[in-house]
């Protein structure tokens, strides 16, 4: 029994509702194929509404219910709410947010299904300098958790590569004109500009990037060119570069073949967030198959440190290992825009690795 | 006598099912002439005009209007049948213009009648001339009261149902009105009027009729009624002269 | 000095879009005294269905045409039969309360019957833009503002010049009255919800290419465009675009020069300026004497 | 003729309400053209003039519902020009409305009780005191003065005209104003009504030296209520004395009365 | 209804929810427990608007300033009995100031800058990191003690929060049986001929709101204390909306109306949403826009809210 809590509602609908079809999508598959250890998955989501005091009131739900594991939320401010009452009561819970403090309070029932932004940021800092040998970058985010996070992670990141940051430019979720963002980036005359918000948003910053011509380098995190950002940005898109620690587009077989099957079933491609949710669902069997038992607190005590790869179980993706805070590394990619399609330009190695 | 042109039979009607307002009231109205409807605060003189131009629909007992049953009947049919209204309280469409409120009393008129209609009744209120491009709602008391009449008249209506007149009105205007009705009477048009300035009222009228309670108290000739002491002591008040003593 | 230009430029465009929607607005107001909450989403629902034709293959003009019709029927005539009718007799509270309702719904039928996501929209006007003294405009920020303008103007001559018009404001000042005086108010209620309807499809066809198609797009939409209808007042057609086009160019100017993350806040402050200092709005003018 | 109060004569240099040079401008329309006039303590004087001659503004400028243009006005002796319609019902200055103005909502009793509870003890205090603040007697009796017994209960705004036009009035004299300003309070009043209010009036004024000012298109009211009245044409005072003068006065007859 | 039945009725309702929460699991406590923190809310809402008759969109700031402060100052140490009047008094403070506007102006546009001032309230939450943590929000807010008890357990806290809510609901019935109460009505129903009357207008107007605030203002505090964790999201001006179709829903003007209207508002969601039942799961995901047709529904046959049937029945049959 698993239990999903995503955000169907509210700000963070097109995240959940991605992560949640990723999870239906593996929980269908591992069911097909005789479930785990011979009891079929029964997924329940429920909508947070990406409101924290929801989340909460659905995790304790979830825990009443007697839930094995509980996947979710995505939103950063909700898990972190919700955490404390899967923790309070020992059950392992996946996450796709990406907020560093998550894993920084010593809960040892939290596991990400995704870079933490800690992680990403120094890798675009690098390319950023090394890259595209940037000596000074404008950053626009989104004002939100999401944003804001990465945007401290990237400065950080910066500060630590040595190169500057020239107009530091929030935004707001839901923005429409950019107009102002763009002129502002434009007269700050940094080499690149690093933008960080979400998809729509980042669909129409390109736009507006595009409409006055601004013609430095653009490079961001995952969101900048997934495939919703270039099907709604258009012609405007291309030549974004981005670093992705999940994409549906990269050059791996396994990944085709889920990118596949989630066309199939939902149609339309999966964002990042649908193999969190899609990944998350096949840690959980291949990790309670190595335990041998359903129990919640060995499945946690396994997590840490664990590595899984794609030769356990193609489901999982790509290969990846757990560290003791429940952070996970792996490979990531840097993708770039290329006639209206995400192109791999570089397979990163995990972090761990280097 | 003169052809029944509005009949109430035994009408029951009110605001809500627990409060009957109209207690199978009987009353009627007659061709070319000015009905007088009278009595007390409350007694329901309003409600007989309301449920009458389909403003309220009576739970029993029948409305007729030239013998044919209109209960309920919606106001705009009944407006094409030649009734017009002039209720009691407010009746303007306070940020419309003067002169665009009078347009809109032509309103189910052809368009092309309209502006002399309107010019005939500038000349019967000349006040109304003088704030024509004014919002209606910055007009005195009597003058809003003189553009509603004005705004029925505009209609020409066969029955004018027309609501305490009186009410804001200078003595002058009041008898101009009254004399207006009285014309118009003389010339066919039924008249139901209500009115509390009873001793003005009564002079011009045909008929009273006594309303009390919701029933039908009294009917007779408006100039006997003038004459009759005891309904000067009940109704005009002269001799009631009991002192009340003030609240302290 | 050249991007203060830029900036008033395309706040400009931005505010004809604010203004487009701030129109029904005020039409609604003037016609039948009501506000409606769900005017936004009166917007996103003609935007899905132009999708929805468009990806069954017909080109954008049958989809527009198509749509009208669609929302003279649903948006027109059925929230007219179905919610107006029988709420207009309590009051306007309760009506209001009601599209609230409506909102929720549609946003919520749209969300789980259709997807949570956002949807490119083929822009009426050519891609291209024109630059002139280093300023840049594109043909869709133009062709908006023109198209608004236009629209605008129709509306308010219709409104306050004609007999009809004014039938329609003599229902909503005074329901009774205008029964009194054999005013159809049902059927005056009905142009307003059909010409709004029609509002509705022409304002999704100009702003969903910028905003987007999803469902709740009439959020923002919705409340920007309703300040916008109080800050050039909501007694007055021409005043929505006014407020509009104040507020996006106001936007931009302290986007730029003072804070983003304030922006959202500029509409806000500007129209509790206004309410303070002249509630009746810019170009509104004083409604009755009181007493 | 029924002679209420002191008179006229009695009171003229040691006035209680003084208007001084009022004016009230609407762009070109002159509602209010400079009106002047004094009411003694415990007088009545009766206010006359065709529709529009400005009696409504001019008291609605007089009791600060809106700013006059021009002209102050003084009430014992301290100027209250352009005061809140607030700060002089504390002063004991009441009014009725010529068009109805009830709480539509609350039972009649309550209309009567809110209408004189602000003036007992503190604000804070009312937190604290009896529901119906130690008025529902004297609504009570206001209600039974009014006839209005059978309908005490009811929201005050499903009751006909007249009866609401006599909850205005009943409410305007439930705190014991010292002056109360009047506007046509007959209007939709039965007759026999119409002569009670009148004695309540004089009764009123006699008890307890009340002074009003009274708007009324109802001649014969007037004629025997007011020792002294004003008739106003065009904004302006035309004719002001005994009512039986002023009556007669030829130009007030042609613009007013008629015959 | 008679005095004594409707206190017996009450005091059945409260033993009822006194002792079924023994019974409940976890999360079910925990949801009436919300519920409870947010029926402090809707009734300053239904002061505020039902009864005083201010349209205000803006609660779900005062909710959230009386959150805030109680986030930091109880992390600062401060026990729960004194953030309480401070978190009053501020937000009734800040009541004051927001009803200015309503001075000025009436119904929407009052309903629009009260939304206004939640949005910048918001605004403020999000973007004032230093004090309010930004969009990441303060945890780790902890639960009261009480006379030592520790009131950090589910249910304890749940009575102690319905103990709370009686209290409260106590002050609000006093309030409005006292003159005050005509007054707000009076303000509501008429203030040109209030305020002719020596009904200060200026003071009861500011007083129902600064009233209404203080409310929302205690729940706020009740709020952070109960979810431990706060962040802008549930202090956004949707939630300001909810709350007002809450007190509507149930009934504005009506003293029960808000614990009705918040029940179906805040637990008829969750009840769906826990259900397994199959036509019941459906509503997961479209109950808002079946409770939105609902309320559709409502305003045409009880445009009151839900606890005026009883006017209703008396009503039909009336004028058209
Ligand atoms: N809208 C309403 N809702 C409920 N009751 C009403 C309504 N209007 C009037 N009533 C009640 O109906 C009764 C009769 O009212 P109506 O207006 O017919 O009286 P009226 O004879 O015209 O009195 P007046 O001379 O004062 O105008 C009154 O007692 C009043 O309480
Ligand atoms: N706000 C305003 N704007 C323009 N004109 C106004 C305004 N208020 C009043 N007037 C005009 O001033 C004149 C005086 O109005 P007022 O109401 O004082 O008359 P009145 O003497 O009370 O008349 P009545 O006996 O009919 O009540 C009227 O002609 C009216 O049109
Ligand atoms: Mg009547
Ligand atoms: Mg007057």
């Amino acid at each position: 029994k698993i239990a999903g809590l995503v955000e169907l509602s509210g700000t963070g609908a097109t995240s959940g509702t991605n992560f949640d079809n990723g999870a239906k999508l593996a929980a269908k598959e591992i069911n097909a194929a005789g479930g785990i250890l011979g009891r079929q998955i029964d997924y329940t989501s429920g909508d947070t509404q990406s409101n924290p005091a929801v989340s909460k009131a659905l995790a304790q739900k979830a825990i009443d219910d007697g839930a094995y594991v509980v996947m979710g939320p995505v939103f950063s401010g909700s898990i972190l709410v919700s955490m404390e009452e899967t923790r309070r009561a020992g059950v392992p819970n996946f996450t796709g947010g990406e907020a560093a403090s998550i894993t920084q309070k010593g809960n040892p029932y939290i596991f990400r299904t995704s870079f933490t932004q800690a992680a990403a940021m120094p890798k675009v800092a690098r390319y950023i300098k090394n890259g595209l040998k940037a000596q000074s970058v404008d950053i626009m985010w989104v004002n939100n958790d999401f944003g804001k996070g990465g945007r401290d992670m990237i400065v950080k990141a910066l500060a630590a590569e040595g190169v500057k940051v020239g107009a530091d430019i929030s935004t707001d979720p839901g923005q429409v004109d950019f107009s102002s963002a763009v002129l502002k980036a434009k007269q700050s005359g940094g080499d690149a500009l690093f933008v960080y918000t979400n998809e729509e948003e980042s669909a129409r910053a390109l736009r507006e990037l595009r409409k006055q011509g601004y013609a430095k380098p653009i490079i961001g995190e995952t969101t900048l060119t997934g495939q919703k950002v270039i099907e709604l940005a258009g012609e405007a898109a291309n030549g974004a570069i981005a670093h992705v620690g999940l994409t549906a587009d990269a050059p791996i077989d396994t990944v085709r073949k889920f990118d596949k099957a989630f066309q199939q079933a939902y149609g339309t491609r999966s964002d990042h967030n649908g193999i969190k949710g899609y990944t998350a669902m096949y840690f959980i069997k291949v990790m309670t198959e190595r335990i041998g038992k359903v129990d919640g607190k060995a499945f946690a005590a396994a997590m840490h440190g664990a590595k899984m790869t794609v030769k356990d179980n193609p489901g999982v993706l790509m290969d990846v290992t757990f560290d003791q805070h429940g952070d996970l590394d792996r490979e990531s990619f840097l993708t770039k825009v290329v006639n209206g399609k995400q192109v791999v330009v570089e397979t990163l190695p995990p972090l761990g690795a280097k | 006598m003169a052809e029944k042109i509005i009949e109430f039979d035994r009408v029951v009607a009110g605001y809500s099912p627990s409060l009957t307002i109209l207690n199978e009231t009987t009353l009627d109205a007659r061709k070319g002439e000015i009905t007088l409807l009278i009595g007390p605060n409350g007694a329901g003189k309003s409600t007989v005009l309301k449920t009458l131009f389909g403003f309220l629909t009576p739970r029993s007992g029948e409305v007729r209007f030239e013998g044919r049953r209109i209960n309920g009947k919606p106001p705009r049919e009944l407006l094409a049948e030649g009734l017009a209204y002039v209720p009691q309280g407010r009746n303007l469409f306070p940020s419309l213009t003067v002169r665009h409120n009078l347009e809109l009393g032509g309103f189910t008129l052809p368009r092309a009648e309209v502006p002399a209609r309107i010019d005939e009744v500038l000349q019967r209120f000349p006040r109304i001339r003088e704030r024509l491009d004014n919002q209606a709602s910055t007009m005195s008391g009597g003058e809003q009261k003189q553009l509603e009449i004005g705004r029925a008249l505009l209609l020409r209506p066969r029955v004018l149902l027309i609501d305490e007149p009186s009410i804001g009105l200078s003595p002058i205007l009041v008898r101009d009105v009254m004399a207006l009705l009285r014309s118009l009477a003389d010339a066919g048009t039924t008249v139901l009027m209500v009115e509390q300035n009873v001793r003005t009222a009564l002079k011009y009228s045909n008929r009273a009729l006594v309303l009390e309670m919701g029933r039908l108290a009294l009917d007779r000739p408006a100039s006997e009624l003038l004459g009759d002491p005891d309904l000067n002591r009940l109704f005009l008040g002269a001799g009631s002269a009991k002192a009340h003593p003030a609240p302290a | 000095m050249n991007e203060l230009i830029q900036l008033i430029v395309s706040g400009t465009a931005t505010g004809a879009i604010y203004a487009l929607a701030a129109l029904g607005f005020t039409l609604l107001w003037q016609a039948s005294g009501t506000i409606n909450f769900a005017q936004g989403d009166f917007v996103m629902l003609p935007a899905f269905t132009m999708l929805f034709c468009m990806i069954a293959g017909a080109p954008l003009w049958l989809a527009f045409l198509a749509t009208c019709v669609a929302a003279m029927l649903v948006l027109g005539v059925g929230f007219k039969k179905v919610i107006v009718d029988p709420l207009i007799r309590h009051g306007v509270i309760p009506l209001v309360i009601a599209t609230l309702g409506v909102s929720m719904a549609l946003k919520t039928i749209v969300r789980a019957g259709y997807s949570a996501e956002a949807h490119q929209f083929p822009a009426i006007f050519p891609a291209g833009q024109f630059t002139i003294a280093g300023v840049n405009v594109s043909w869709a920020d133009l062709g908006t503002l023109v198209l608004a303008a236009v629209i605008v103007i129709a509306l308010q001559t219709f409104v306050t010049r004609t007999l009809t018009g004014r039938a329609m404001q003599a229902v909503a000042q005074n329901t009774d009255a205008a029964r009194v005086l054999g005013i159809d108010a049902k059927r005056m209620v009905l142009y307003t919800f059909l010409i709004n309807a029609i509002l509705a499809v022409v304002t999704a066809l100009l702003i969903t290419p910028t905003y987007l198609a999803k469902f709740d797009m009439g959020d923002s939409i919705g409340l920007k465009a309703f300040f916008a209808a109080i800050i050039g007042g909501f007694n007055q057609t021409r005043g929505a675009l006014l407020g509009g086009v104040l507020i996006g160019v106001l936007e931009n100017l302290v986007g730029f020069y003072w804070s983003p993350a304030y922006k959202e806040g500029v509409a806000l402050m500007l129209f509790l300026v206004v309410i303070l200092w002249r509630p009746e709005g810019l170009l509104g003018k004083v409604e009755e004497r009181k007493v | 003729m029924s002679a209420a109060g002191p008179s006229h004569g009695d009171n003229a240099g040691k006035a209680f309400l003084e208007v001084r040079e009022v004016r009230k401008h609407y762009g070109a329309i002159k509602a209010v053209d400079g009106v002047s006039f004094k009411v003694g303590p415990g007088e009545i004087v009766g206010v006359i003039g065709p529709n529009g001659s400005g009696k409504t503004t001019l008291f609605n400028s007089i009791l600060g519902q809106i700013r006059p243009t021009s002209g102050s006005v003084e009430f014992c002796g301290e100027d209250i020009t352009a005061m809140s319609p607030l700060e002089l019902s504390r002063r004991g200055v009441g009014r009725t409305f010529q068009t109805l103005q009830v709480f539509g909502q609350l039972p009649v009793r309550d209309n009567l009780i809110v209408a004189a509870q602000e003036f007992q003890g503190s604000l804070p205090g009312r937190l604290f005191a009896a529901p119906d603040a130690g008025l529902g007697e004297r609504a009570d009796r206001m209600i039974e003065l009014f006839r209005l017994k059978h309908v005490a209960q009811l929201p005050a705004g499903r009751l006909s005209y007249g009866q609401q036009k006599l909850i205005d009035i009943a409410m305007a004299f439930m705190p014991n104003p010292r002056l109360v300003l009047l506007d046509e309070p007959c209007a939709g009043v039965n007759p026999s009504l119409v002569d009670q209010l009148r004695e309540l009036l004089v009764e009123l004024n006699r008890s307890q030296g009340g002074s009003f000012v009274v708007i009324e298109h109802n001649m014969d009211f007037i004629m025997k209520l007011c020792p002294h009245v004003i008739c106003m044409v065009e904004g302006k005072v035309l004719s002001e004395g005994k009512p039986a003068d002023v009556q007669a006065n030829p130009a007030v007859l042609e613009a007013y009365l008629g015959n | 209804m008679n005095a004594r039945v409707h206190l017996l009725a009450l005091a059945a309702a409260l033993a009822a929810l006194a002792i079924v929460a023994l019974y409940l699991k976890r999360s079910e406590v925990y949801l009436l427990t919300l519920w409870a923190v947010y029926v402090m809310a809707t009734m300053g809402l239904n002061l505020t608007a039902g009864y005083a008759g201010q349209m205000s969109l803006g609660q779900a700031a005062f909710f959230g300033i009386g959150a805030y402060l109680a986030a930091i100052l109880l992390k600062l140490g401060w026990p729960f009995l004194a953030v309480l009047p401070v978190a009053a008094l501020v937000c009734f403070v800040v009541g004051l100031a927001l009803g200015f506007p309503a001075l000025r102006v009436q119904h929407h546009y009052l309903a629009f800058a009260t939304l206004g001032f939640n949005v910048l309230v918001y605004l403020a939450m999000r973007n004032e990191e230093q004090i309010t943590g930004g969009t990441f929000g303060i945890s780790g807010i902890p639960r009261p003690t009480f006379l030592g008890i520790d009131l950090g357990g589910h249910v304890a806290y749940w009575y102690w929060t319905l103990g709370s809510l009686v209290v409260l609901g106590g002050i609000l019935w006093w309030l409005l049986r006292s003159p005050w109460g005509r007054a707000f009505a009076a303000l509501r129903d008429n203030p040109i001929r209030a305020e002719s009357l020596g009904v200060n207008i200026t003071a009861y107007t500011l007083l129902a709101f600064a009233i209404g605030a203080a409310f929302a203002g205690v729940g706020g505090v009740y709020y952070a204390s109960l979810v431990e964790f706060i962040e802008p999201g549930p202090f956004h001006f949707s939630t300001s909306l909810m709350m007002l179709l809450a007190v509507i829903v149930g009934g504005s003007g009506k003293f029960y109306g808000p614990a009705l209207g918040t029940a179906i508002v805040i637990l008829l969601p969750e009840f769906l949403r826990g259900s397994s039942t199959p036509w019941l799961k459906f509503m997961q995901v479209w109950y808002l826009a079946v409770f939105g047709i609902a309320v559709v529904a409502l305003m045409i046959w009880l445009p009151g809210g839900l606890l005026s049937i009883r006017e209703r029945l008396d009503r039909k049959g009336g004028p058209q």
